[in-house]
């Protein structure tokens, strides 16, 4: 009897369950009230917003930045595709023309668009820009205040539609700070900012949008935002490129990889960020709607930063070229290639990613000095670069791949790079005998008799392709005598990159505009005057704390020239030698970026074939995608 | 012992099952010393073969042979749990015997600690100490760690048990004859307390396999050594549920299901036939 | 401190006391209550002061987690970042001595203050924990209250009728299930409902676009939200409930006092309820109150698996950004619920169970 | 010691109370692999008139309890009832309670059979006040309103001099006298036709033992009531019981009017069970009975008692002796009497 009536319970909740989820209405993630048609959803690789209600960006705390504010709300002066652009890689955006130096780099001078409006119909002008450099610099603690602090000694606005900086000291690159690859000093309104007691405490929401969309609702627990298209979407800079085609997009937080594939292929996340190279083969494979940036084999988009082993020359262990060396020859790339991203990457043995406009500018005219390049390993001179690799690695995966491999030496060094070191142990031996290493019973131990141990320090699954590549060369490492362990910092790696507390890393200090030739993105911070004492927090981004005073003089001389100078090419020509001499780091391969879209209500995207702007949603650029997306028929 | 096992076997089918289950995961496990690969290395087989007769549980997307790494991965996760499970037992027991026979101040002082140790959240604080750590937090100092919080709820339920011996007639006479605190706790109060150990330590090795799974997943762990846990977390940086290599995952659950429902069926059957109940009644002489 | 005199209850009365009087119970409970109050109050200091220690024993800088989020964003100058440093650490009042930071620690918790979170700043810790604890805590305490009634019931019926095949089954399947780690679980059920026959919701506590107040079809959303977050909870968490009473009762049953209800013709039903359910209760209450205070630290993976907003991802995101303020935050209100579950349990132990002397 | 007076001879006209006839109940276990079968109570043949105390004496693990077990319905496995009957002057047509439909049972129970068990102590449920055990045992045979059922409860009370504030005490709250005497209380309420009462002084000091017995006589006087009294407690017995039987290994070996057994033991166990009773001015101790009873996994061919008793015989290990009247109303299992056709 009682059996029976706990049957009736159980039976009777199990119909509850069916019930609550028998409302068709209720679709699984989809917004409300929103027709599907005019939407577009879009990864927010941010995941869940702590503090989802704060958009005040030019604070630091954790509200989102990738959440659509930085790439449909705010707009700055210029932007530098890291691909081909709607026009061209270089793009005025609120700045009317490129922006006007006087001839010792001291004076920055800058045209603003009129006609362009606030989402609250105030108008657009040099006030804001102005307003932007002093707010900031008046509250240490803003995100872009130190650097505006270092750097003018004053702003003004001469008229409402011109801008003129005076620098502290020359600096032909201070623009950039101003220049969007992925983001950068982003124009506040001033008409809301003046009200504001304290801009480090306001958290600007609603927040007024000077970018095509406007913020039309969020979730408090930061799992979703919502923007709307501006009714006045012709008073802002995109316009000049036409209508953006959805209506409404929204940037969720999707969680684990399984997921995001598991919502593409239900058609409710039309632009997946970035997932696992095996989650990207299963969306090809199972969705006939999926788009990657290739169309088959390597599918990704290749960033325009280089995952290196970083090595932390302060460490007496890898002070010597030699060493680094050595270990450079026990990688076997085309392992790690295969462990990494199963064959999915661009390969490059240079510090300078092989993407964008670089292949054709460092890449190709550096092969035959690299070819010829030699060195001494104390018993013999060798030639370490073999420039069939890439080519390798195409052969290696055209059987299981087939059609998907392209044949075509000139697709195949586009796709997979071009040479790298050929793995070489006993060249290897040789180095290290030269340096006092000695191996004993098929274990090396360093020159002063300690077991020779390197940890490898990766982030674990918050970048699994570069947590795979450090096991692979762990493992490589290993099996050449080398005491090599895995170092998963999880959340700490920041914390210990800034501390130099780590043996080696994997993880990139090298990332360019992709777009542009000009290395000084990165390079600038590569300068011994940046380099911190053992022990005190690294700035960005020599996390190798290297410190060369042949790479200083070229750092020099960069800052003396223009940004478009051809002669800036030749000096990163330089760095890239000295860099191959010194190997401070072992450049891998560009990062390559699994960003999967489906077709099924937006066509239109980027793609290899189609290149006018990287796919990668989070990016500040990712605004020129809305333009030429259009309604899938 | 022997003829109890051979008791329980022919009478219990729910002994048998449970038997022939931890039996076929011991071997499994015991099978870990001949892999002929070194249980870290990676690429060592052609990646994603799905199960065949060449490999019998397929292959990973990191070109190991699931076979093979399970067999490694039962046998240091057995080792894990069980190692947690027995320390822990020494814990509890040291703490919820003395704790329950003195009384007094002493219970007061041992139960706050005991409390203590029960509020403290456990989760955020493996995780900081797996920062701080690094890699000297090999499995077994998460092994300690665990251990060292995994005690407190049992150390009470010892405690109450305990507390009810300390009333028995023998504990008296035990006092009365001279014995010692230690040597009552030992000889005496011990053995009535061995069935709740044994009980006990079967969900303790439950849960703390469990807590390492869920650490493993999100990352707080030597992940390069393989554990159940560990494999999880490697199958999902390679997204084999959705890349369709279910079987890197499949076997890995089935191994450890097989495992616990079988440790678990041995307990209950284990401890119907060691009543302590009936051993409390023919002991305690009070019927 | 609590005599729970266990299977052999007859020992407690001495032959000598009839009726004890109320009124020597109360001066004795009223002296316990204050006993245990004390206890209390020492179990949290030394909890909350460990949990400080731990937190800021961490290898993990606020200040330098910030200053990667940030500066991984744009192009900042190496110089510039030497100045934010300093700027934030003074924001972050980490200028102050380790004393001072110490005190002010304790004179904000005894206002149920945690100060702003350092990784959110400067939106107070407490905002943060009251947007996400009702999620947390909705979720968890349904599921588990729901978990535990299921439990109990069918493993209260499988130990009074031990012969029922259906029960039996539903054992086997209670007791299969429980083992299986919880991740391992929910992710296939997010694979059957979701993806095989997608007939549920796989991410986020409520529909999109659906403002969080309380209408029919917001509340309608939510429950749909929570079902397969809940499911998996009670799938693994009837489980031990269902063993603790099933292996409870089966003792109970051959208690003299059901067989002698038996044999005085009692109604089975009274007999299940009043006489086995009834005095199997006081364990599973107290397990209760523990899984009860135990919501409070979230619950981690079924927050990463579901999309679920809660305590468990702010947690781990916090101890990721070194920011211990909000690690504190949580901490101590686990800390605190879970010790206030255990003091209910020991003040409420003498009415669940009359025997239990307080002494 | 002394035993009371009580008519001999039955009444004919009226059927007894309760009737046992050839009960075989086995305890068939697989324990520890050893198919074992426990013959507890082999062919045991008895009757309890009306308005008798009717007592059965033995030692335990004679089959005392497992022979009021089956009186009272309560079969659970291995415990088996192999053969026989049992039947109630208000239950009859089924052999038994175990047989009976389950209406029939909830009929029968407490209203006409009720029982009072060994060892107060655990038999009422510890988290209930008394008050709700006696309406869960009491309220639904009674009927009436809980007002009326409170006013008859106290009244009842009263009766056996128990004051009503132990309705509202937890049993732990009573001392052991005290809740015998309530359980005696609950047995009695609804004033049934048939008691059983199973060692009910058992553990009791001797004081309380003989203010509980003598409450039990009073009652089962007063509403005229058949009590099955089952105690080893020879003593006990020569207080309160009208009948006796005496039980060996399963066996009853002999039964009579308690004052004619007291007088007239025949059966050399019986003999031997007075015989131990204390007596005031005994100065060297008796000898006790040599061996220990039989294993009832493997009894003992033909008498049980034959290895332990002074006057075996031959025949005694060979075959089984039969019950036989001796003199009117007194029965014996025993060849010393059988072949001498009575003494």
């Amino acid at each position: 009897m009682c059996c029976i009536r706990a049957m009736r319970l159980i039976a009777s909740a199990l119909l509850l369950l069916l019930f609550l989820s028998a409302p068709p209405s209720y679709g699984q993630g989809l917004p409300q009230d929103i027709p599907r048609k005019e939407l577009l959803i879009l990864e927010n690789p941010e995941g869940t917003i702590k503090n989802a209600g704060w958009f005040n960006i030019w604070a630091i705390n954790a509200g989102s930045q990738s959440n659509g504010l930085q790439q449909v709300a705010l707009d700055t002066l210029w932007y530098i595709d890291p691909e081909a652009g709607l026009d061209g890689a270089w793009d005025n955006s609120l700045a009317a023309d490129k922006p006007q130096y006087n001839s010792d780099f001291t004076e920055m001078r800058v045209n603003l668009r009129k006609g362009i409006f606030w989402s609250d119909n105030v108008e657009f002008t040099a006030d804001d820009v102005v307003a932007t450099v002093m707010t900031q610099i008046m509250h240490p603690g803003m995100r872009f205040s130190a650097v505006m602090a270092s750097n003018v000694a004053s702003v003004e606005a001469p008229d409402r539609y011109t801008v003129v900086f005076k620098l502290k000291h020359p600096n032909s690159r201070f623009h950039t700070n101003f220049t969007v690859r992925w983001g950068a000093v982003w124009i506040l309104p001033k008409h809301v900012f003046e009200k504001v007691d304290d801009p480090l405490r306001f958290n600007f929401n609603k927040p007024i949008s000077l970018g095509a969309y406007e913020l039309h609702s969020y979730d408090p627990n930061g799992k979703w935002y919502i923007w709307q298209l501006r009714r006045d979407w012709d008073r802002t800079t995109l316009a000049r490129f036409g209508k953006p085609g959805p209506k409404y997009l929204a940037y969720i937080d999707p969680g684990p990889p399984d997921k995001r594939v598991i919502l593409q292929l239900n058609h409710e996340l039309d632009v997946i960020h970035d997932i696992a190279p095996e989650g990207m083969f299963a969306l090809a494979r199972q969705s006939k709607t999926t788009r990657a940036w290739f169309k088959g084999f390597p599918y990704g988009h290749p960033d325009p930063t280089l995952p290196a082993v970083i090595f932390n020359t302060q460490n007496d262990l890898f002070k010597n070229p030699d060493v680094r060396w050595a270990l450079a020859l026990l990688i076997d790339i085309k392992a790690v290639v295969m462990a990494a991203y199963r064959g999915a990457c661009t390969i490059s043995a240079i510090g300078v990613p092989p993407t964008g406009a670089h292949p054709e500018t460092y890449h190709q005219p550096m092969e035959e000095w690299l070819k010829s390049f030699e060195i001494d390993t104390g018993k013999r001179k060798i030639r370490p670069y073999d420039p069939t690799i890439g080519k390798q690695i195409a052969d290696m995966l055209r059987p299981s791949m087939g059609e998907q491999i392209p044949s075509d030496p000139k697709e195949v060094a586009r796709a997979f790079g071009m040479g790298w070191w050929k793995p070489d142990p006993q060249a290897a031996q040789e180095l290290l005998e030269k340096e006092g290493f000695a191996k004993r019973n098929g274990a090396w131990t360093t020159p002063d008799g300690r077991l020779f141990s390197i940890r490898v320090m990766v982030e674990g699954d918050l970048r699994p392709v570069m947590t795979r590549a450090g096991t692979m060369i762990v493992q490589l490492w290993k099996q050449a005598g080398i005491d090599a362990k895995i170092d998963l910092a999880q959340g700490t790696l920041p914390t210990r990159r800034a501390a130099g507390d780590f043996d080696t890393l994997i993880g990139w200090s090298v990332e360019t505009w992709g777009g542009h030739q000009d290395l000084s993105y990165f390079l600038d911070s590569w300068h011994s005057q940046f380099v911190a004492e053992p022990g005190k927090s690294q700035p960005l981004r020599n996390w190798q704390r290297w410190s060369s005073p042949a790479l200083d003089k070229i750092i020099e001389e960069i800052r003396t020239v223009d940004f478009d100078d051809p002669r800036s090419i030749e000096l990163g020509k330089e760095y890239i030698k000295l860099a191959v001499k010194e190997m401070p780091t072992i450049p891998l391969m560009a990062y390559t970026v699994f960003t999967a879209m489906d077709q099924t209500y937006w066509t239109g995207f980027p793609t290899a074939e189609n290149p006018y702007t990287n796919p990668v949603p989070n990016w500040g650029n990712s605004r020129y995608m809305f333009v030429r997306l259009k309604p899938a028929s | 012992m022997a003829g109890a096992i051979r008791d329980l076997f022919r009478d219990h089918a729910e002994f048998r099952i449970g038997a022939v289950l931890v039996a076929f995961v011991l071997l499994l496990s015991a099978l870990a010393s001949f892999s002929p690969y070194p249980p870290e290395s990676v690429y060592v087989v052609p990646p994603d073969v799905p199960p065949s007769l060449a490999y019998w549980f397929g292959t990973t997307s990191r070109g190991q042979d699931v076979f093979w790494e399970l067999s490694v991965a039962l046998r240091n996760t057995l080792l894990f749990g069980a190692v947690v499970a027995m320390i822990s037992r020494v814990i509890a027991l040291v703490i919820g015997l003395l704790s329950g026979y003195k009384g007094g101040w002493v219970d007061r002082a041992l139960m706050s600690v005991n409390d203590t140790f029960i509020v403290i959240p456990l989760l955020p604080l493996l995780v900081l100490f797996y920062f701080v750590m690094r890699d000297r937090m090999s499995w077994l100092a998460l092994a300690l760690i665990m251990a060292c919080f995994g005690w407190a709820y049992d150390a009470r339920l010892i405690r109450s048990v305990a507390m009810s011996l300390k009333a028995r007639e023998f504990t008296q006479t035990s006092l009365f004859s001279g014995m010692s605190t230690r040597e009552i706790l030992v000889q005496e109060h011990l053995p009535h307390v061995m069935p709740v150990v044994f009980s006990t330590a079967m969900n303790n090795m439950v849960w703390s396999i469990g807590l390492e799974v869920t650490l493993a997943v999100l990352g707080f762990t030597d992940v390069n050594r393989p554990t159940i846990g560990g494999m999880i977390y490697w199958a999902n940086q390679h997204a084999a549920m959705v890349a369709g290599v279910w079987w890197w995952i499949a076997f890995p659950i089935a191994a450890v299901t097989m495992m616990f429902i079988g440790l678990f069926l041995l307990a209950v059957t284990a401890n119907a036939y060691i009543d302590p109940r009936s051993r409390f009644r023919t002991i305690g002489g009070a019927f | 401190m609590l005599r729970i005199a266990s299977y052999e209850a007859a020992d407690c009365g001495d032959p000598g006391s009839f009726l004890r009087h109320g009124g020597a119970l109360m001066s004795g409970y009223f002296a316990f209550l204050l006993r245990r109050l004390g206890q209390f109050g020492l179990v949290l200091f030394i909890g909350i002061n460990v949990a400080y220690v731990i937190t800021h024993a961490s290898p993990i800088d606020p200040v330098e987690q910030s200053i990667s989020a940030v500066t991984s964003f744009g192009n900042t100058a190496p110089d510039a970042v030497e100045q934010m440093r300093s700027a934030l650490r003074e924001l972050y009042g980490l200028g102050a001595t380790p004393l001072d930071q110490y005190r002010l620690f304790w004179s904000r918790i005894l206002r149920a203050d945690f100060g702003p979170s350092l990784s959110a700043f400067p939106t107070p810790v407490s905002t943060l924990i009251g947007r996400a604890l009702p999620w947390t805590a909705g979720l968890l305490a349904v599921s588990t209250i729901i978990a535990w009634g299921l439990g109990n019931l069918l493993g209260g019926l499988a130990g009074y009728y031990q012969k029922s095949r259906t029960l039996r089954l539903m054992g086997v399947v209670a007791i299969g299930l429980h083992p299986i780690p919880y991740y391992i679980l929910a992710l296939l059920l997010l694979i059957v409902f979701g993806y095989l026959w997608p007939v549920l919701p796989i991410a986020g506590g409520s529909a999109m676009n659906l403002p969080q107040s309380l209408t029919m079809e917001f509340v309608a959303s939510v429950l749909q939200h929570a079902i397969l977050p809940a499911l998996s909870l009670i799938l693994i968490g009837v489980g031990s409930w269902f063993i603790g009473m099933r292996s409870l009762v089966s003792n109970i049953v051959t208690e003299d006092y059901v067989v002698y209800a038996e044999l005085a013709g009692v109604r089975p039903w009274r007999i299940l309820s009043s006489y086995v359910m009834r005095n199997a209760m006081a364990p599973q209450l107290t397990g209760l109150a523990m899984s009860l205070g135990g919501i409070f630290n979230g619950a981690v993976i079924t927050e990463k698996v579901f999309g679920y907003p809660g305590l468990g991802s702010l947690l781990v995101d916090a101890v990721y950004a070194g920011d211990y303020g909000l690690v504190l935050g949580v901490t101590t209100i686990s800390i605190v619920a879970v010790s206030a579950g255990v003091l209910a349990i020991d003040l409420l132990y003498p009415l669940l169970d009359p025997r239990v002397k307080v002494n | 010691m002394h035993a009371q007076a009580v008519p001999d001879v039955p009444s004919e006209a009226v059927p007894p109370m309760l009737s046992v006839r050839d009960l075989r109940t086995y305890y068939r276990a697989n324990r520890l692999g050893i198919k074992r079968e426990v013959k507890a109570v082999d062919g045991i043949s008895l009757t309890v008139r009306r308005g008798e105390i009717y007592g059965l004496a033995g030692e335990s693990g004679s089959g005392k309890s497992t022979l009021l077990n089956c009186v009272a319905g309560a079969i659970r496995p291995p415990m088996e009832i192999v053969g026989g009957d049992i039947d109630f002057a208000f239950l009859s047509g089924y052999g038994g309670l175990h047989r009976a439909p389950p209406a029939e049972v909830a009929r029968v129970r407490w209203r006409h059979l009720s029982y009072i068990m060994q060892g107060s102590m655990n038999v009422l449920n510890p988290l209930r006040r008394l008050r709700s055990v006696f309406v869960d045992f009491a309220y639904p045979h009674v009927g009436g309103t809980r007002q009326q059922f409170e006013r008859q409860l106290h009244a009842h009370l009263a009766r056996l001099n128990l004051d009503r504030s132990v309705l509202s005490a937890y049993p732990h709250e009573l001392s052991g006298g005290m809740r015998q005497r309530a359980t005696v209380a609950l047995a009695t309420v609804c004033r049934p036709d048939l008691i059983i009462a199973d060692e009910p002084t058992t553990a009791l000091d001797v004081l309380v033992q003989k203010e509980v017995l003598g409450m039990i006589r009073g009652i089962q006087r007063e509403m005229g009531s058949s009590v099955l009294l089952v105690t080893h407690d020879m003593g006990v017995h020569a207080h309160v019981s009208d009948r006796l039987g005496i039980m060996y290994a399963g066996h009853l070996v002999e039964e009579a009017g308690t004052a004619e057994i007291f007088r007239n033991p025949l059966h050399p166990y019986t003999k031997h069970l007075i015989s131990s009773l204390p007596r005031i001015g005994d100065d060297a101790p008796r000898c006790g009975l040599g061996g220990a009873p039989p294993n009832l996994a493997d009894p003992p061919l033909g008498c049980r008692f034959h290895p332990r008793c002074p006057l075996a015989m031959k025949v005694c290990s060979g075959e089984a002796p039969a019950m036989l009247e001796t003199a009117p109303g007194h029965r014996v299992a025993c060849f010393a009497y059988n072949q001498s056709g009575g003494a």
